[in-house]
């Protein structure tokens, strides 16, 4: 393959690695990879068809100076967080948390897959819990199933994945874990207030400190 | 004065009406026989599980959980937090153990936590409800209060990821652990020998790319059949839903006849300690289990 | 202290014990014994081993005046500490392990066992009345002190241990300066605990050490000259740069010559030699020596070093043969270490090492783990070229992980070139020179003394040995021990290769090697002074002597000799070296002539058994096959045949022989004349991974005896009643199988044509 | 009671194994006193129970008969087995040394006949063989034990067994009395050479070692391809007794892993280099190999053994560890993982799976006397390291995952150093 020199410029040296160990969750570890592959391997989405690289792979990127492709890439989005990789590493790297430390930092960046879609739930996801503390689920699935990718409502998308669940959606009614009444507020915790300034000082104590590392 | 307090953290999915609502109930039930009193954590909120990374960064998270912490602390001094969700645990216990190894995490999570009027000196053990009985009762007693034992029933049971890795039960192997094995016989059942014991169940996959978990569900099912269970037990709620929910979209998808039951190994406690089907939340399987209510029912 | 004629007193021990009176007619021994055996006393016990047996044999050896004792009993591998009469000459009758146990317990079996047992007990005590008891080689030398030549890690290290022993050593460095290779190093890598950064040389406390050492003299600029002599006896002219030269009287000598860097300039496509700023290790060291701690900076321009690019297996573990073949072992640790000069000064510096396999052994793996920790980068990849590119270099490879071909940017390129040693020449090479250089063909003759002359000049020891002046190469130029089991076993007797000269390795592993080279060093002047053998036989006391009247000077001892321990007189016969000698009894094998021998091994001890054996004159039932067996592997491989009972042929009758190479023609056509139908030889395995004990000896006897067959055609025999096999000592199960089959086939061929002749 | 003559001038060498036997051999054929302490009933170690030794493919036999006779013919060591050190007290030039030995039930009066196991019934244990077989509770351990006598194994002291061993004995040299005795002798040095243990197979949880009967050690595979072993040579997969034509090696077994052991164990992707030629030879072009690595560490100039195994066409390397081992129905061994070198994924079935484990030092866990642990200390790994000044030195695998051939090299220099402190005693009593 044919790689433009401006890129080549930077091949091969800590740049990258050096952004990722300031930026991203647990980045200081990728360095301590010895390229075994035990992690690939032990990824129950490997065997799995569409997934770019194992985390193995992303971290030789890493050193490589692969910056686009890596943070582009959908394979940190593939973590189911089983753990294997992170408890079977010779070196004890916690895998599953640089993983989702890298998966994060491109989230930031906006040059995550756009439609990734387990980008998209764990954002609903997050939003859902941190709305009041606790997760309502029905909003959740309603998020999932009638907000498109960009997070757009989409009334006939959502329709027909709704249909397709309609059977495990009626048995959970039926046996009492899904509460349509949910849909108009559910559980809550009390100390809103408390628990929403917490957040908003913890993120942005987190840029602060990231910033910092950038600058 | 009960037998063994605990501060309890029972998780999003565990509340009324939510989708592991089943899990509590049966829980419940079975401390009521150990004698076992849990008291909430008052105003917990969400761990932010595992799939929290995408959006809520570290230092929120781990905000998330030092609140839980704290409150546990505050409220309930001296008392092991318990947690029945895996990933409630799983977060709640890395959170923990963050913390105590990073000062700079530390101090902004405190800072965080001033906010909320919070602030944490001693974090508390943080346990999972397996671990707790089987390190605080030991099998032996858990055996004492069986007056319906599962005699003749098979369990398959399933571990999963949560529980198992990367903390785990003590002494129990990542990849063969035995303690739910070892429970259920506990319960008088028989536990199946079949290999997707430690597989994972796609998590929150299930959601987002739910051909890639259905896979994986179809494996761990496949194998339980293939070892002979009646039925498939677990200490996860998600391992629950997705094992359990998605059978008939496996059926729809790979021609399979898949129809067992997963249910909470407190329910099967529930169940042996001569429990109504009602207070072992039986009601709350989409596939009911037939045996078990046929015992409770007896 | 040695029996002459006028004293010999012959006595046999028979034994009845284990099994041996239930199923042989022992009374019919003890008459074999004394009227064909010619035992003056012959005793019977039905447990020889015990305490009482070995009182009775001490008794008669006090009392009775016995000076040879023919033992019937087990194999000469059991009972020793019972069996153990230091003064007395000692044969053993091998009954049990050689016929009770190879034999089925049956009554059709027990004549032919019975034939069998005599004739052990006949060849038992024809044996031992041709032996004396070994009186140890007189002419020792008495120097115990060492020479060490090369006065790097590995001679510093051998000279200091030596010495912490209370031995003198002199100690020949050919620079001005000891320390070698290590002086050159900034740092070297972690010897200890945690193993996480570069440490200091110790080379000065070494030097300093060294100087104050009253045990050990230094010779600076200089060489050894020429090396004469003997184990125990070496004169050593030492030459230095003035050009006078002193003798050093020294008992043993260590080789710690080491090693040069391989030529990087072989290796342009990696950019040596097109850029100052392609250096090999020897080059960063210099860098960092000048840097001192500082950031190192590149020899073009002077300008500090942003990006360090590390090129491991640089013309190394080539199979083209164009380059080095094998591994120098060291390089990764090296490579790691000169990373971190990097990384220590400026951890903003991008240090990447390239490899293909990163062979970091033991706690390597925490060096290399420090290097990462310290942000160094490791990359599978193949380099293919090194390019100057503008300001910098352009490294091209394949990166074996990401599988593509790409290149990396750097201010300055590292090439793990390697290690060479400094072995002296190749013995082959320069023999066949020298055979060449008596050429008539002028031109044949000028080329091959230029050669000679070419290859003498690379010496290191000098040695006056008919063989060469150094030690022979092993592989890729190593002055190695081709033995696991015995890493120190060089051919040269009392003279060790220690430090990378033997094989690549690291300064760890050339303290510990050049420490053991000492200890063996040691113990051959010890023993020389002792008149003992060198390993593997020893403290054998027995060593060759030769009857010149009878010498036709025919030089086979002196040229097969494995050892080189056979030099010429001035007369041309052959002058033997006893202390370099290591008993394998090759130079008697190769006597046409039969004059030489050893005072308990000889052309006549093993000789009178072949004779002793009673080869019946009838066929039927009756054929009769000698096995020569190599007492090191082929013998034991019998023994555990016979413990583990598998059945061989009643018609073999085996004699242990110290090596196939000690196997003298005369005893085949012994054999053939008086009769044997058939003649196994087993020896141990030859050529490139050869098992032999005296490396050369199974070879040599194979070659001689391949000979055989003209012998054989002259006596009008099938060239199959002389059938060498290659034994090994686990071939337990095997060996009675090929006995057996060869008895077979014997039995087809029908008898030799020169029985009852 | 066992007597042995030893002053401060006498080495102690801790270890029977090829190390022990070398420094001890080595400091005797130099003149000084030995005392050779082993804790198995014969002499050999580790390097005795292996088939083929690399590169040379020869076998470790050889030397040790050599080593034997080396032993047999030098009235300077005493050698004591079935022994262990107990107790050291004292400093360099003076130590004072417990050797606790166990009963053999087996005088010096034993021929090794055999009588006694043919009249024993009972079956223990095959220890020689790694536990893959039985033998006869009398018994000689191998062909080559020194000293060339049986053992009575303790589980049958009081039987009925015992008493017929006993009675099948001509010679008396069944003596059902003996005790464990305990000996304090002087030495002026000591050599530790306790040699290494394989690592333990069963906690590397992954690949199911004692749960899957056709995943094994390389230590067991040497016994299997041995003729002398339980198989008589066959190489047999133990579920169903099939012959293992399609053999896995997965390097690294427990080694380079920070859950198991830290450092590299050196030996063992040479040890399966070599082990594919025990395929070879089995079966000819049907005998397949795979080995799975991070790093081929064929050092120095194993590395022409290494390109000669590379160029057989029968040999596969697969550049990865491998992530875990499931068990196929008909009980093959099917390893998962990715091959790194281009991420290649596998999931491949054969029909027996070696783990190449590595070393952990003998002495590890070990509590090493308070007199040694003056001079000496264990590193990270829990290797012997020298520790300034001391009349006490590591050799062999306890001080480093070494080969045979630098365990030898290691115990030459160690007897050395002995000798350096007992010659200095020996200058300051002349």
């Amino acid at each position: 393959m044919s790689v433009n020199n401006t890129e080549m410029a930077v091949r091969y040296k800590n740049n990258f690695l050096k952004e990722l160990e300031d930026q991203a969750e647990m980045g200081e570890w990728i360095k301590m990879c010895m390229q075994c592959g035990v992690c690939a391997g032990s990824c129950p989405t490997n065997f799995h068809p569409g997934w770019d690289h194992p985390p193995q792979e992303i971290f030789m990127m890493v050193r490589a100076g692969r910056r686009e492709e890596v943070l582009t890439s959908n394979s940190m989005w593939m973590c189911t967080s089983c753990y294997n990789c992170y408890v079977r590493c010779p070196r004890k790297l916690p895998i599953t948390h640089i993983m989702h430390g890298i998966a994060n930092y491109a989230h930031r960046l906006g040059v995550a897959p756009k439609l990734q879609p387990t980008r998209n739930f764990g954002k609903i996801f997050w939003n859902n819990a941190a709305k009041t503390g606790r997760v309502n689920e029905v909003m959740l699935t309603v998020d999932l199933y009638f907000r498109n990718a960009e997070g757009k409502f989409d009334l006939m998308g959502g329709i027909k994945k709704a249909l397709e669940m309609q059977s495990v959606a009626i048995g959970l009614v039926k046996a009492g874990r899904l509460n349509p009444l949910e849909l108009f507020g559910g559980h809550k915790c009390k100390d809103q207030k408390g628990l929403q300034s917490m957040l908003k000082k913890a993120r942005e104590l987190e840029e602060t400190r990231k910033a910092l590392k950038a600058a | 004065m009960a037998n063994k307090e605990y501060a309890f953290y029972p998780g999003c999915s565990s509340q009324k009406g939510a989708s592991s609502s089943n899990y509590l109930t049966s829980v419940q039930t079975m401390c009521k026989t150990l004698d076992i009193s849990l008291t909430e954590i008052p105003d917990w909120n969400c761990c932010g599980a595992s799939i929290g990374y995408a959006e809520g960064g570290e230092l929120p998270r781990l905000a998330l959980s030092g609140r839980n912490l704290a409150l546990a602390e505050k409220h309930l001094p001296g008392l092991d937090v318990v947690a029945t969700c895996a990933a409630c645990w799983l977060g709640t216990r890395e959170a923990k153990e963050r913390l105590e190894h990073s000062d700079v995490l530390m101090r902004d999570t405190q800072i965080a936590l001033k906010e909320a009027g919070l602030n944490i000196t001693v974090i508390p053990e943080v346990r999972h409800m397996a671990e707790v009985l089987i390190e605080d009762f030991g099998y032996d007693a858990l055996t004492k209060p069986v007056v319906k034992g599962l005699d003749g029933l098979k369990f398959a049971g399933y571990v999963g990821c949560q529980t198992n890795r990367p903390f785990g039960i003590d002494g129990e192997s990542y990849e063969n652990p035995k303690y739910l094995d070892k429970l259920v016989e506990s319960l008088g059942g028989e536990a199946v020998k079949y290999d997707q014991k430690v597989t994972c169940c796609g998590g929150a996959l299930a959601f987002s790319e739910p051909e890639k978990a259905h896979a994986q569900i179809k494996d761990i099912v496949e194998s339980a059949y293939d070892g002979g269970a009646d039925m498939i037990v677990t200490p996860c709620p998600l391992c629950q839903a997705n094992v359990e929910l998605y059978q008939g979209a496996i059926n729809k998808k790979y021609g399979t006849k898949f129809n067992i039951p997963v249910l909470y190994y407190s329910q099967l406690m529930a169940v042996a300690y001569g429990s109504s089907a009602k207070e072992a939340a039986l009601n709350g399987n989409v596939i009911r289990a037939k045996q078990l209510e046929a015992l409770a029912g007896k | 202290m040695s029996a002459t004629m006028a004293e010999k007193k012959h006595a046999a021990y028979i034994c009845s014990g284990c099994e041996l009176g239930a199923r042989l007619d022992v009374a019919t021994l003890v008459k074999t014994a004394t009227k064909e055996g010619k035992m003056q006393l012959v005793r019977e016990h039905a447990f020889l081993c015990s305490a009482e047996g070995v009182a009775m044999i001490q008794n008669d050896i006090d009392n009775e005046g016995v000076t040879h004792a023919a033992i019937c009993a087990c194999s000469r591998r059991a009972k020793t500490e019972a069996f153990n009469f230091p003064t007395t000459a000692i044969s053993r009758g091998n009954l049990r392990e050689g016929v009770i146990w190879v034999r089925p317990d049956t009554e059709e079996a027990r004549e032919t066992t019975q034939e069998m047992a005599e004739d052990y007990v006949r060849m038992a005590c024809a044996e031992v009345k041709a032996m004396t008891v070994p009186s140890g080689n007189p002419n020792v030398g008495g120097s115990k002190t060492l020479l060490v030549v090369g006065g790097g890690v590995s001679g510093m290290t051998s000279a200091l241990e030596a010495a912490k022993a209370g031995y003198k050593v002199v100690l020949v460095e050919k620079t001005g300066a000891l320390g070698g290779w290590a002086a050159q190093n900034y740092k070297r890598v972690p010897t200890r605990e945690p193993f996480k950064d570069p440490e200091d040389t110790g080379v000065a406390d070494m030097v300093s050490r060294i100087a104050a050492d009253a045990n050990i003299t230094v010779y600076l600029n200089a060489t050894l000259t020429k090396t004469a002599g003997a184990p125990g006896r070496f004169k050593a002219d030492i030459t230095v740069e003035s050009g006078s030269t002193v003798t050093e009287d020294v008992g043993a000598i260590i080789q710690a010559s080491g090693f040069t860097l391989y030529d990087a300039n072989k290796l342009p496509h990696l950019g040596y030699g097109a850029s100052p700023d392609v250096v090999d290790q020897a080059g960063l060291e210099a860098l960092a020596k000048a840097a001192n701690g500082g950031v190192i900076k590149r020899p073009s321009d002077g300008k500090e070093v942003k990006s360090v690019v590390f090129v491991q297996c640089a013309g190394q573990r080539d199979a083209s043969g164009e380059h080095l073949e094998y591994c120098s072992g060291y390089c990764c640790n090296v490579s790691v270490k000169q990373a971190m000069y990097f990384k220590d000064a400026n951890p903003d510096v991008d240090t990447v090492v390239l490899y293909t396999d990163l062979r970091l052994p033991g706690n390597g793996e925490d060096f290399y783990r420090s290097a990462q920790n310290k942000g160094v980068i490791f990359s599978k990849g193949v380099v293919s070229t090194v390019a100057a590119s503008g300001n910098g270099l352009t490294v091209n490879f394949k990166d074996l992980i990401l599988n593509e071909d790409t290149q990396a940017q750097a201010d300055l390129v590292v090439l793990a070139t390697g290690s060479v040693p400094t072995s002296g020449p190749d013995l082959d090479a320069l023999n066949a020179a020298v055979v060449a250089s008596e050429s008539k063909d002028a031109d044949i003759k000028a080329e091959a003394d230029l050669q000679v002359e070419k290859l003498r000049a690379k010496s290191v020891l000098n040695l006056s040995y008919r063989q060469g002046p150094d030690i022979p190469h092993f592989k890729h130029g190593f002055n190695d021990s081709h033995f696991i089991c015995f890493p120190y076993e060089t051919r040269r007797t009392a003279i060790y290769a220690a430090g990378p000269v033997r094989r690549p390795m690291d300064m760890v592993q050339a303290r510990e090697d050049a420490t053991g080279a000492a200890m063996k060093a040691i113990q051959a002047v010890e023993n020389a002074g002792l008149g003992k053998a060198a390993h593997p036989r020893a403290g054998d006391l027995s060593f060759p002597t030769a009857r010149l009247e009878g010498c036709t000077q025919c030089k086979r001892c002196t040229v097969e000799c494995p050892f080189g321990a056979i030099d010429e007189d001035e007369k041309r016969f052959p002058l033997f070296n006893e202390s370099r000698c290591r008993r394998c009894g090759t130079c008697m094998g190769a006597c046409p002539v039969r004059v030489i021998s050893f005072e308990n091994y000889s052309v006549n001890t093993v000789g009178a058994q072949v004779k002793a054996i009673n080869v019946p004159d009838e066929f039927e039932n009756k054929p009769r096959i000698l096995i020569l067996a190599c007492e090191n592997d082929a013998y034991p491989a019998l023994d555990m045949a016979g413990m583990n009972r598998h059945d061989y042929s009643a018609f073999v009758r085996v004699i242990p022989v110290r090596c196939l190479g000690s196997v003298n023609t005369i005893w085949i056509t012994d054999a053939l004349n008086s009769g044997f139908d058939g003649i196994m030889l087993m020896g141990c395995k030859h050529g490139e991974q050869y098992q032999c004990h005296f490396v050369k000896g199974s070879e040599l006897g194979r070659y001689r005896l391949s000979k055989v067959g003209d012998t054989l055609k002259g006596m009008g025999l099938e060239p199959e009643r002389v059938f060498d096999t290659e034994v090994a000592i686990t071939d337990i199960v095997t060996l009675p199988q090929r006995i057996n089959d060869y008895a077979a086939q014997l039995e087809a061929m029908g008898p030799s044509p020169m029985k009852g002749f | 009671m066992t007597s042995i003559v030893a002053t401060n001038q006498t080495i102690l060498v801790v270890g029977g194994g090829i190390a022990g036997m070398t420094a001890a051999l080595e400091a005797a054929e130099t003149g000084k006193q030995v005392v050779l302490v082993e804790k198995n009933p014969w002499l050999g170690g580790r390097t005795a129970q292996l088939y083929r030794y690399f590169p040379k493919m020869c076998h470790p036999t050889c030397g040790l008969e050599i080593n034997l006779r080396r032993l047999k013919a030098n009235p300077r060591i005493q050698v004591l087995t079935m022994a262990e050190v107990t107790g050291i007290s004292g400093e360099a030039g003076n130590y004072s040394v417990n050797v606790t030995l166990s009963p053999r039930y087996v005088n010096n009066k034993c021929t090794a006949c055999g009588e006694c196991s043919k009249a024993v019934n009972s079956e223990i244990a095959d220890a020689f063989n790694y536990n893959l077989g039985k033998v006869k509770a009398a018994y000689l351990p191998h062909d080559m034990a020194y000293p060339q006598r049986y053992v009575l194994d303790p589980s049958i002291i009081g039987t009925a067994d015992a008493e017929a061993a006993k009675a099948a004995c001509k010679v008396g040299a069944i003596d059902l009395d003996q005790q464990t005795e305990t000996v304090s002798l002087n030495a002026g040095a000591i050599v530790w050479a306790t040699g290494f243990q394989p690592y333990a197979a069963e906690k590397i949880t992954p690949y199911r070692y004692g749960e899957f009967k056709n995943v094994i050690t390389n230590v067991e595979f040497e016994r299997l391809a041995d003729p002398h072993g339980p198989t008589k040579g066959k190489i047999l997969r133990p579920s169903d007794g099939k012959e293992a034509k399609n053999v896995a090696f997965i390097q690294c077994a427990g080694s380079r892993d920070e859950n198991h052991l830290r450092h590299c164990s050196r030996f063992c992707c040479m040890a399966s280099l070599k082990q594919t030629h025990y395929v070879q030879e089995a079966f000819g072009d049907e005998g397949k190999s795979t080995i799975y690595y991070i790093d081929i560490r064929a050092i120095d100039r194993f590395e022409d053994f290494y390109q000669k195994v590379k160029a057989n066409p029968n040999v596969a390397f697969v550049k990865s560890k491998v992530a875990r081992i499931s068990e196929d129905k008909n009980g093959d061994p099917r390893l998962w993982g990715v091959n790194t070198e281009g991420y290649k994924r596998y999931s491949e079935p054969h029909d027996l799976v070696v783990l190449a484990v590595g070393m952990e030092p003998a002495v590890k866990g070990m509590a090493i006397p308070a007199a040694l642990s003056e001079g000496i200390v264990a590193d990270s790994s829990g290797f012997l390291a020298m520790n300034g000044n001391t009349g006490v030195f590591g050799a062999g695998c306890a001080t480093n995952a070494l080969d045979v051939n630098r365990a030898v090299q290691s115990a030459t220099a160690a007897a050395l150093r002995a000798i350096q402190v007992v010659n200095q005693v020996a200058r300051a009593e002349n």
